[in-house]
């Protein structure tokens, strides 16, 4: 069995970014997408602290910490880029005008529910960003993350038990197994690592895989 | 490469259908984007409801349109003007029906719809004629009206200068509802004076961000300030 | 009895204007009060169809008709005035930052209950514009318009009868014959035209005024 | 003559009040106007609520005002970071409130302020923990929660360069909540790094006109590009 690393994750959900989408890479792992977009794809990347034509970080040396995407760290602007104020952001993302999102996640549920905001633990302090704006505010949002847990626990899953980012908005997931369709209630594989099997992944996951 | 530039008003209009929705931008005829609304009426699609501060100036853009019978029903806050004698006639006759909101509303609305929210409590109009019928609420000691998001299929708005992206910025007042329409049809189609090279507009500057805007057809500069009625 | 012509009414209302004032004139009568401003007073015109800085009018000649006011007259922009688009405009209006509204009308109530876009007879056409918004929206709403129609009816009344505009917005009228102050349901004279008695305004408007 | 400009951030913060609510421009440390935050921490008052989208990042800034106990309450989208320690560790005293909000929902409901609307009804977190006890309803099909403007009695923000009139332009991501802050405040105060000339600044590109800014602080520009953790 050959799990994709996260750097194979990236360059995978790249793959299926269309030229001319519109696409808001959520913090962590889907940061590391746009180190994959193929370079013949004119793709916007937006980030919601107000950047729209994202480009790659700058040089060292050359950081401005006044351009800066959604994880704080130093970027660029590419040609044809602009900025805007935290207003007409989130218009852009709850107002549907993004097409996709690339979230990673605690959990997503075959219906589309994603948790990716909050443990829920007690003593936990909790924040959320733009993560619940984001979750269902693009046209499409994707979620890429490690199927199993360290303990081996699906991530994919029947019914969220963590505390919810947004409801039945998941589309599809990427992830280091396979790449799940979420559509009707049900999750469908459409991909499998090598070596990986169907019913791999329905014991890993407990769920009546199609 | 993505290139949203539409060499003619005629191709990017062409899929405007009968029964569409189009905003018009303009406040009288500054911003009138009379090209595309041209290019509309060439087309011969009817039942159109339309978006538009006013009701038509004088014989071009929302006012040709309405002579010609292709306007089902406008929303707009100011159709009677000294110069909307295309609107009053058909409304007089029936042909045409009027929503009448408060301009402030209709911004609001119009934002409300690129903005994603479902409804807004807005205090204009409350316990007036235009707001009967409409729920309600006190919110904070002040009385609110209930209004709900305009969307549209297309907006047709006239900015000054363009890139292939769709980023846009306007000249003076000729603004006015161009950058919040853009944000609240489904198909937006700017006519610019003229489009310039990617990177010609600062990033600071630019007023409408290209993801609103799918369409940039470059019109010429010969209206600018010779629009008057 | 000496009336205020149009012109004496727009001067009276410019010095009581104070300097640093953000103010909007509505369309019509008020649009003379822009004539009228001290000249030693930096005040800040806007309009409705987005900008803040409003000069005077240009040459003949000069017109750029791009460059309009709310009654679509052609206008200049003072050296540090802006231009923005009508979600911001109205901002400004409803969100309280305009000092002052100065609006004609038809009628005004002395709760402050204004009627000034629609005569209510059946075959008129109605239109609104930004005035509902202009009336409530202003920290201050000032009216000007004659007391009296031209068939001697008086204009502030005790309850429109006109469709309203807005609601108990009004806190002073300025007129041909009298200022009014209205305060606490009650319109009281703070001003009178040369040779108009309080017992002249008591009787053309038919109301107990103080 | 009309001069917006104060000498001096001291001058400037002087009359933030016990108790007071101060909205705080900036994305993490982008767009946070230290200097004026430096400025209120040396008035010695307390009590103050916090709007910001953090809680704080190292040693400065928002971090630096909760350091010093001055924050009874804090509303914003991501408290929890790397460096938000001494937010962490108030918190966990119980010795700070915490408003957690989406942060698309803490522009709109900013936004709502400034704009005048009573509430709001926005989809972003329907059905979550963040929703709990809120009035909801679906309208066209798509779930919303009831969220109300949220105002304040200052807004600190920093921009790039300013006018006597209050007319402000931005750097980059540094623009973020600024704006909208400006709006949504009693009084906003302005750091910049430079004051320039009336007129100096496009009447196109003004991103804040001077409506919305009542005191404007020249800073120099020593921070840009510094700020970094």
């Amino acid at each position: 069995m050959k799990r994709l690393n996260r750097e194979d994750m990236a360059w995978r959900v790249a793959r299926d970014i269309p030229e001319g989408a519109y696409v808001n890479l959520g913090i962590g792992l889907p940061t590391k997408v746009a180190n994959y977009l193929p370079k013949d794809r004119e793709i916007f990347l937006q980030s919601e602290n107000g950047l729209l034509g994202m480009g790659p970080a700058p040089a060292p040396g050359d950081e401005d910490w006044e351009l800066i995407n959604a994880g704080k760290q130093a970027v660029t602007l590419l040609t044809g880029g602009c900025f805007f104020h935290h207003g007409d952001s989130f218009a852009m993302m709850r107002g549907g005008h993004i097409d996709l999102c690339v979230l990673g996640a605690f959990q997503v549920a075959i219906n589309g529910d994603i948790a990716n905001w909050h443990t829920g633990e007690p003593d936990a302090i909790p924040a959320v960003g733009g993560a619940m704006d984001l979750a269902i505010g693009a046209k499409k949002t994707f979620v890429m993350m490690e199927l199993l847990t360290r303990d081996g626990t699906s991530k994919l899953v029947e019914r969220c038990t963590y505390p919810l980012t947004g409801l039945a908005c998941v589309s599809r997931v990427y992830t280091d197994l396979a790449v799940f369709e979420l559509e009707g209630n049900r999750a469908r594989i459409i991909e499998r690592a090598e070596g990986v099997s169907h019913d791999d992944l329905r014991a890993m996951t407990g769920l009546a895989l199609c | 490469m993505i290139d949203k530039t539409v060499a003619s008003a005629e191709a990017a209009v062409a899929d405007i259908h009968d029964g569409a929705s189009v905003m018009i931008g303009g406040f009288g005829t500054a911003g009138m984007p009379d090209e595309l609304i041209d290019a509309l009426i060439a087309l011969e699609v009817g039942n159109l409801t339309i978006i538009n501060n006013n009701a038509g100036n004088g014989e071009t853009g929302v006012a040709a349109l309405i002579r010609e019978g292709r306007v089902r029903k406008i929303i707009c806050s100011f159709p009677r003007q000294a110069d909307s004698h295309h609107f009053d006639a058909r409304y007089r006759a029936g042909e045409i029906e009027l929503e009448l909101v408060p301009q402030g509303n209709l911004a609001a609305r119009i934002q409300a719809a690129g903005a994603g929210l479902g409804a807004i409590f807005t205090p204009t109009g409350f316990g007036t004629q235009l707001a009967e019928g409409k729920e309600t609420r006190t919110i904070d000691g002040v009385d609110h009206v209930l209004e709900y998001p305009i969307r549209a299929d297309f907006a047709l708005i006239k900015a000054h200068e363009g890139d292939r992206w769709g980023n846009l910025v306007y000249r003076k007042t000729a603004r006015n509802f161009g950058p919040i329409m853009a944000m609240a049809a489904r198909t937006t189609i700017a006519q610019v004076a003229r489009v310039v090279p990617l990177g010609n507009l600062d990033p600071e500057v630019v007023v409408t961000p290209g993801i609103f805007v799918q369409r940039v057809v470059p019109i010429g500069s010969h209206s600018i300030g010779s629009t008057a009625a």
